[in-house]
């Protein structure tokens, strides 16, 4: 569904995308893992028109989108999440969330001023899908809270959120899960697949925790220096060399010194 | 020998005084992009700030003269430059102490402060003007010129002379030195990088040991001193007015925007790419070409790109169009 | 003082607005009061203007002063009567210029649009728009000197279309909405400050141009004697029926023609700044203003979510001046006269600034306080600026040096307790004192 | 005694109160782990006990000196070091001028350290001279560590510093961490990873909704089959 | 019955913040000396005492200058205006305010042509002389010198403008052609781009229609300082002491007019406000006092201090015929109004009203010579 070509994207000297070319397959839930810097979240920012590549192309469905802008993009079904949260940190979670639902009556000025009705009607039913949302991502108590004021995990989450907001084709997610805790991030994972499943919604994730990415994605992309380094299922991955060299290690050499238990209590 | 000529018409008349003013208002910007690398946002009272230290200065030196002390071919006021400079510090750091320091507290945003100086820059107009009064006010002395024109015109056996001001010189060397200086203080000194590190992330600066009232007192004083310096300067060449100080605040910050905000090289270059702009699209250079062209050729018109009536003008059309091909300055300054 | 923090807050304060203004009339005048409610009307407007970019879409238009001087110049080019001497000297040939003009930037986008990108065509266009400067030039200086070279010491321009005065309030919108849509898509892509100080100093060329082309509306030189939207003092005190219906109410006729022209004055004012603020708080309330508020919190994030990040903010820009515009007209009609030296950045783009943020940015009713608060201490600061400083010399005898140069300095103390009065409000109501509400 | 001990801690950011009374304590030598559900009160129970908010109620002891009362800076001076869980690096300076605030307060030759802050991140050896505002989310979070380690406190406190790091750099940083935690130095952190951290942690802390749930060894937590459900993802 | 002596308010408006904040203290010691003398001498009328008070037009805002003269007419109850300064808010005020309450209003300054033509009620006067007048006094004075070519630079406003193109006509009238005539704005921090244009020309003269403390002193001391002009001709806003300080020896040579009654006026008026000790040099400080001092004498010889009275005696005192009076000479004035005779009130600067009330002006040649104003002749 997605094909990217002979992308290269370079920031002053470095090259931060070196001649990658991969394909993220309908329906699929794709991986992308690969060392710090290894220029994942740039290639993101590439598909999804933040950045405007120095080489190559990129196809959606066969069409060319290289370089069209990130709101014509969504338009066209691809949504995106950030590593670093980008809320809108004055605005509540809910209103975050209702922000999202494309071609809403109310945001022409013309019906703003001049067809109150319908535009209530509309925010009615974006309200509505918004709490569902807030709901499931565990957030109840927060809602009415900013955004800003949130916590790191709760960023995360609420990026999350706001690609549930609306039908999309394929979602890009870049670590959403990094500092969301282990039990939600588990529910949210379920959801992935139901939503891939049930909708048929395209996923490519960007994610280092391999657990996570072992029970979601099949295949996995491996980048290193702005390369594709390998591609294959999980264990294909996770066996291979060259990816347990850069990236997946081989845990940890020193065990800790065991003093005192802890005191009772507290 | 018709190519001398011609050079030292341009010199004269676009090159040095471009030159001189540019370097006035470099002083001007480096102030400015000081308080905003340091504490963010954009401070409108520097011109009147500026005209305060002077006031000071103007007053020392009066009273320096009338106690026959000077400086001999030097001004006097450079004698009275650390009064100026004390009591402007005085004032940023009480007007720290009662009005920015609350904000600060507050992390109110940068646009608050900018209204927040905005009053204070009502509270400097009025207290200059009550103090010495609008007028203008002279207090240069020691020699004017490092030559004049007929000086040059002797030592030359040219048509066309050259003069030069010693304060040009002064404010030109003043301007280029503070400017190093400034660059250094912040990119290798310790409390420089303190103050960039203040600016970027205020509370992991505190996370870091740094101490925050330590970072604003530096900036203001340096802030003041830097305002004081160019307001000196400034008065010294042309003359003391209050009215005019203010004026000089809207070319001052386009020089500091214009560089690249928080940037002091960005802050001198743009400020030059202001005065020359000014000063070369508005020459008329009819005289400058006949003494080019061959004999006889002079043009008619007076070759003149546009009139002066729009000087203010062409330098925010050389600002905007530097600005959309590089959109935070020609340095890559910061942005809030 | 937690009362103060609820929903009867904004009111209450607007009551306080009231009484100032009652306590004005009742101790200088009703004259001085209701001048000065004229004003904060039309400062109000501005200020909504202001807010409109800043508070919806965190757009930091410093141009204020460029949009409301061409608010004015829509006041003099719709409400004076046309010159027909300088029409027949010049018109013609400056509206042939004008086509000129069009025809030569058809011509250049044609040729862009034909060409490929590349040298070719960067030096066709080069060659073509100083083909088509030199043209313009040579049409439009000889048809401007003839215009103005009509009797220049009483007209020396065209004239405007003699319609009546309030029509000069739309068309000062549309022209500050055309200049906004210019300068927004030359500027908008630029970041806070750098956007701010691009527009300051477009703002400073359109007066440059204001000031320098006569055939305009005389630069310079001055319109004066505007049609006004209102009855004229003289003509009522003429009038023999409000003379009586004055004395009947006990009122000195003049000084009654006076408080019923402001009073007219004031109507249309309101009826504006009522227009304008119920669309503006409609549309911020509605999913129009929810968008504009998550583009001014995160555009990158927003354009990711769908919204034409660049469209919108041009449409809110566009919005802004616009009533930016509006509000330049009604102050130009209200003083009868356009006076493009008058307009200077402190006055016309920083104090309304002042305005916006005291008032709370991001909240209508609070710029429209703002507009009201500031304008009303511009003004008093004077007389209060005075008092101040007769009592704080009040102790000194006759003749005591100090107190002397004190007295001189009078006329400064109204700076200086406009700074204060600044300063205290803005201290205890650091975020404005109606801040951006929060919709939960 | 702790070296470190926020006792009974309550406060918030001006509106309701996020901690209710939550204690958090830190011996020398001994790696301490937070654990929760995101918005538990982990990361403002770090703030409070560095100092960056107001505590309603409770004390924090630093070697039994009362420190509730004093400045962020001071308790950097005291011997703390912190790396926050969002905004932890200077953006615009280099990665090297990010290491050298980290040893701010040092008067020694800190040259040593920052080597071996180099030899833990290899990747901030190369990009030295890059503002630390354009590295990927991974190399910031290295800095931020990295910075802190710079400090060379007695009691370190990190929040989620394995927040979008790879497996590998994790690996490294855990092994740091133990080596430092072995030197004799307090170590506190959060983290989401919780597994990973419980496995080296000498004491966890499950907080959820700003207080103590469960206290106890890292192990014995890992055993917990309610806590494993609630908190830590089966 | 006698009436009861009471204060006749007279209001002072001028800009004394804003551009030209630094003129306008002068004007206003000017003026006030005027109505000093005018109390020494016992008041007008019944011994009614005349009191200034100040407002602040700020020059450039018509409408807080509006607002400001509401608050003289309409609060203090002035009964005349002594202002306002710049043309644009005088005619502001004029018409909003001083016309619809029917206020006198006397501008010591405002050179506009446009207030020759507005619709005043006869209630607007003004000591200024129209540009028109010096525009060709000027002319004339180079053209007897024999200068045909000039650089031309004015202060961008209605005075400058106006004065300019009336000396651009008359001087092209008279065969002399102007290289370049180009505006410079007052307070602005730098001239050297234009006395650069101005220079280019190859003009030996550069005529300044400016302000002596405002730009009209930047253009000179940059040209100075550059050696780009020597000679110099300047209009009247240019003539002050303080000029020939700042410049010093350079000045030598410059020549220039100003309005000035022949005879004593203006130095009978340097004595009287030295007296005083009101400093005299000063741009429109001469116009200042004669507007306030005609103020006075109006209400004298209407015997009313009601502006819908005394507004017609306005003419009368500062027309022939009647006794000459200058400055300090008010005592003497009043007296001969009280006696019942006629005054033709001279003043500092030869006050002549005519057509709509503006002064008509005598001008003073002059030339600087050894650091000092020297009288060539009058025109
Ligand atoms: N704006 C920028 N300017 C300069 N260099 C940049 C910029 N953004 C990214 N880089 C560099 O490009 C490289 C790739 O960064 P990218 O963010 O794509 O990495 P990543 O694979 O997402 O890593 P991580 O897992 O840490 O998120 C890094 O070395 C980074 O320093
Ligand atoms: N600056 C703030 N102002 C107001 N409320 C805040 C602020 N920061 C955090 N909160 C609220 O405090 C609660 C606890 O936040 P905290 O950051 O301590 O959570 P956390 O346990 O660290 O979660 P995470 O694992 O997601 O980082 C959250 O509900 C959050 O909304
Ligand atoms: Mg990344
Ligand atoms: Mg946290």
């Amino acid at each position: 569904m997605i094909r990217v070509e002979n992308l290269v994207k370079t920031f002053g000297g470095l090259r931060a995308v070196d001649g990658a070319s991969l394909e993220i397959a309908q329906g699929a839930i794709t991986g992308l893992i690969g060392p710090n810097g290894a220029g994942k979240t740039t290639l993101f920012n590439v598909v999804a028109g933040a950045y405007a590549p120095d080489e190559g192309r990129v196809l959606l469905d066969g069409e060319d989108i290289t370089g069209l802008a990130p709101h014509r993009l969504f338009d066209k079904g691809l949504l995106r999440t950030f590593q670093i949260a980008h809320e809108f940190s004055t605005l509540t979670v809910r209103e975050n969330l209702m922000t999202v639902p494309p071609a809403q009556d109310g945001e022409t000025l013309w019906n703003a001023w001049f067809q109150p009705s319908a535009v209530r009607a509309r925010e009615r039913a974006v309200r509505e899908k918004a709490d569902e949302v807030i709901d499931f991502l565990q957030l109840g108590h927060v809602a009415d809270e900013l955004a800003g004021n949130l916590s790191g995990g709760q960023k995360k989450l609420l990026e999350l959120g706001r690609t549930m907001m609306t039908e999309a084709r394929i979602v890009f997610l870049d670590e959403v899960g990094a500092g969301v805790n282990r039990t939600l991030l588990k529910a949210i994972g379920e959801a992935i697949l139901r939503l891939n499943r049930e909708r048929g919604y395209t996923f490519c994730m960007i994610e280092h925790d391999m657990d996570f990415i072992g029970r979601l994605c099949d295949p996995v992309i491996v980048m290193a220096e702005g390369k594709v380094l390998t591609q294959g299922s999980v264990e294909e991955v996770k066996a291979d060399e060259r990816v347990i060299e850069a990236y997946l290690g081989r845990g940890l050499k020193n065990r800790p010194a065991r003093t005192r238990a802890p005191e009772a209590g507290a | 020998m018709e190519i001398l000529n011609a050079l030292a018409l341009f010199t004269n008349f676009v090159g040095l005084p471009a030159l001189a003013y540019g370097s006035q208002l470099a002083l001007g910007a480096l102030g400015v992009t000081l308080i905003y690398a340091v504490l963010r946002f954009t401070f409108f009272a520097h011109g009147d700030l500026m005209a305060f230290g002077t006031m000071v200065v103007v007053l020392a030196t009066w009273g320096l003269q009338a106690m026959g002390v000077g400086l001999g071919p030097l001004p006097t006021a450079l004698l009275a430059l650390p009064a100026g400079i004390a009591a402007a510090a005085g004032f940023t750091l009480l007007s720290d102490r009662w009005v920015f320091a609350f904000y600060r507290r507050q992390k109110a945003k940068p646009v608050v402060f900018m209204i927040a100086s905005v009053g204070v820059m009502f509270l400097l107009n009025g207290i200059v003007r009550i103090v010495i009064g609008p007028d203008d006010q002279r207090f240069a002395d020691g020699e004017r010129f490092l030559f004049t024109v007929g000086d040059f015109r002797d030592w030359s056996g040219l048509d066309e002379g050259v003069a030069f001001r010693s304060t040009q010189a002064l404010t030109i060397v003043a301007a280029v030195i503070a400017m190093a200086a400034l660059f250094w203080f912040l990119q290798r000194t310790r409390m420089g990088k303190a103050m960039r590190a203040y600016s970027d992330e205020e509370d992991l600066a505190l996370l870091s040991g740094v101490d925050p009232a330590k970072v604003v007192r530096t900036a203001w004083i340096l802030a003041a001193a830097l305002a004081t310096l160019a307001g000196v300067l400034y008065g010294l060449d042309k003359s003391f007015k209050p009215f005019t100080y203010f004026q000089l605040l809207l070319p001052i910050f386009a020089s500091a925007i214009l560089g690249g905000i928080g940037n002091p090289v960005g802050a001198v270059v743009g400020a030059y790419i202001v005065a020359f702009s000014e000063v070369m699209v508005t020459y008329a250079y009819r005289k400058f070409a006949g003494y080019l062209l061959p004999e006889g050729a002079m043009p008619e018109g007076l070759l003149q790109l546009l009139s002066t009536d729009y000087k203010f003008a062409v330098s925010f059309v050389i600002l905007v169009v530097v600005l959309l091909a590089r959109p935070t300055g020609i340095f890559r300054g910061k942005v809030i | 003082m937690s009362w103060l923090q609820g929903p009867a807050r904004g009111p209450l304060l607007y009551l306080v607005m009231a009484l100032l203004l009652a306590l004005v009339g009742v101790a200088q005048s009703w004259n001085v009061a209701l001048a000065i409610l004229n004003m904060c009307l039309v400062s109000a407007v501005m200020a909504l203007g202001a807010n409109i970019a800043w508070g919806y879409a965190g757009l930091m238009n410093v141009g204020l002063m460029g949009f409301a001087a061409l608010g004015g110049l829509a006041v003099v080019l719709a409400a004076q009567p046309p010159v027909p001497e300088a029409w027949s000297a010049g018109g013609l040939r400056l509206l042939g210029t004008g086509a000129a003009l069009v025809a030569s930037v058809a011509a250049i986008a044609l040729v862009r649009a034909r060409l490929a990108k590349g040298r070719l065509r960067a030096l066709a266009t080069v060659a073509m728009v100083v083909g088509a400067y030199a043209l313009v030039r040579f049409l439009f200086d000889p048809a401007t000197d003839a215009i103005e070279a009509v009797d220049p010491a009483v007209t020396g321009y065209l004239g405007g279309l003699g319609l009546p005065s309030a029509t000069g309030w739309l068309l000062g919108g549309l022209l500050a909405a055309g200049a906004a849509w210019l300068i927004g898509k030359v500027s908008l892509g630029l970041r806070s400050d750098y956007f701010a100080i691009a527009t300051l100093g477009i703002s400073e060329i359109v007066i440059a141009v204001l000031k320098n082309e006569d055939w305009l509306a005389r630069g310079v030189k001055n319109v004066t004697g505007l049609p006004r939207p209102a009855p004229y003092e003289v003509d009522l005190q003429a009038s023999a029926a409000f003379v009586e219906r004055a004395q009947a109410w006990g009122l000195d006729p003049a000084e009654a023609s006076g408080i019923v022209v402001k009073l007219c004055y004031a109507a249309l004012f309101a009826a504006v700044l009522g227009v304008l603020l119920w669309l503006a708080e409609r549309a911020l309330n509605s999913p129009w203003g929810r968008m504009m508020r998550a583009i001014r919190d995160n555009e990158v994030a927003a354009e990711a979510m769908g919204k034409d990040v660049v469209k919108r903010r041009l449409q809110t820009f566009i919005l802004g001046s616009a009533v930016v515009g509006i509000g330049g007209a009604m102050m130009v009609s209200f003083d009868g006269q356009f006076t493009p030296g008058a307009y200077q950045p402190l006055r016309f783009t920083f104090l309304i600034w002042v305005m916006v943020i005291v008032g709370g940015s991001g909240n209508n009713w609070g710029s429209v306080l703002g507009g009201f608060l500031i304008w009303f201490v511009w003004i008093e600061a004077e007389p209060v600026g005075r008092w101040l400083m007769d009592a704080a010399t009040a102790w000194a005898p006759e003749g005591n040096a100090f107190a002397a140069h004190l007295q001189e300095g009078a006329a400064h103390m109204r700076m200086i307790f406009m700074g204060a009065i600044l300063l205290l409000v803005l201290r205890f109501a650091p975020r404005g004192l109606m801040p951006e509400k929060v919709r939960r | 005694m702790s070296v470190l001990i926020g006792e009974t801690m309550t406060g918030g950011y001006g509106g309701a109160d996020i901690l209710h009374g939550c204690t958090i304590a830190v011996e020398a030598g001994e790696i301490a782990v937070i654990v929760g559900p995101n918005g538990a009160g982990k990361s403002t129970a770090m703030k409070a006990l560095f100092g960056m908010l107001p505590l309603r109620q409770g004390q924090v002891r630093l070697r039994g000196r009362d420190i509730t009362a004093l400045s962020p800076q001071d308790r950097v001076k005291a011997g703390m070091g912190f790396v926050p869980q969002v905004r932890n690096v200077f953006a615009s300076m280099t990665v090297e001028e990010n290491l050298e605030m980290g040893a701010f307060l040092r008067e020694d030759d800190f040259r040593e350290t920052m080597e071996m802050v180099y030899g833990l991140f290899p990747i901030l050896r190369e990009k030295r001279r890059q503002p630390a505002g354009q590295l990927s989310g991974g190399q910031r979070q290295q800095v931020a560590v990295g910075r802190a380690l710079m400090t060379r406190p007695e009691v370190l406190m990190l929040d989620e510093p394995t927040a979008g790091v790879s497996p590998i750099v994790m690996d490294e940083l855990f092994d740091k961490i133990i080596e430092i935690a072995a030197a004799g130095i307090a170590i506190l952190m959060v983290e989401q990873n919780a597994r990973q951290a419980l496995n080296i942690a000498d004491r966890g802390y499950v907080l959820a909704q700003g207080r103590n749930h469960f206290t106890d060894t890292g192990e014995a937590l890992m055993a917990n089959p309610e806590v494993r459900r609630s908190f830590l993802g089966g | 019955a006698p009436a009861q002596a009471e204060d006749v308010k007279i209001g002072v408006l001028l800009g004394y913040t804003g551009p030209i904040e630094s003129l306008t203290p002068g004007m206003a010691d000017s003026a006030e000396l005027a109505m000093t003398e005018v109390n020494n001498a016992g008041g007008v009328l019944e011994g009614d005492m005349l009191v200034p008070v100040r407002a602040d037009s700020t020059c450039i805002d018509a409408a807080a200058a509006s607002a400001a003269a509401e608050r003289l007419v309409t609060s203090e109850g002035a009964k005349a205006i002594m202002g306002a300064d710049c043309s644009g808010v005088t005619i502001a005020t004029l018409n909003n305010v001083a016309v619809p309450n029917g206020v006198v209003m006397i501008s010591p300054s405002a050179t506009s042509p446009a207030l020759s033509s507005i619709e005043d009620g006869g209630f607007f006067f003004r000591t200024a002389p129209s540009d028109a007048r010096q525009g060709a006094v000027l002319a004339e004075v180079l053209a007897d010198k024999g200068v045909t070519e000039i650089a031309v630079t004015y202060t961008n406003n209605d005075y400058g403008k106006g004065l300019a193109d009336s000396f651009q006509a008359a001087f092209e009238e008279k065969g002399g052609k102007v290289l370049l005539s180009a505006a410079h704005e007052d307070g602005k921090a730098d001239y050297s781009a234009e006395v650069g244009a101005l220079s280019a020309t190859g003009a030996e003269h550069l005529a300044v229609f400016g302000y002596a403390d405002q730009g009209g002193v930047g253009i000179i001391r940059a040209s100075v300082d550059s050696g780009a002009f020597e000679k110099f001709v300047l209009g009247d806003g240019m003539f002050a002491e303080s000029l020939i300080e700042a410049i010093g020896d350079d000045l030598n040579g410059t020549i220039g007019s100003v309005p000035w009654s022949e005879g004593e006026g203006a130095d009978a008026f340097v004595a009287a406000a030295e007296a005083a000790g009101v400093d005299p040099d000063g741009s429109f400080r001469r116009e200042s006092y004669d507007a306030a001092a005609l103020i006075a004498l109006a209400m004298q010889a209407a015997g009313s201090t009601d502006p819908k009275v005394f507004k017609d005696s306005v003419m009368d005192v500062a027309n022939a015929p009647g006794e000459k009076i200058l400055p300090g000479e008010l005592a003497k004035a009043l007296q001969i109004l009280k006696d019942g005779g006629d005054v033709d009130y001279v003043g500092a600067t030869n006050v002549e009203l005519i057509g709509p009330g503006e002064a008509a002006g005598t001008y003073r040649e002059y030339e600087v010579k050894d650091g000092a104003y020297e009288t060539i002749g009058f025109r």
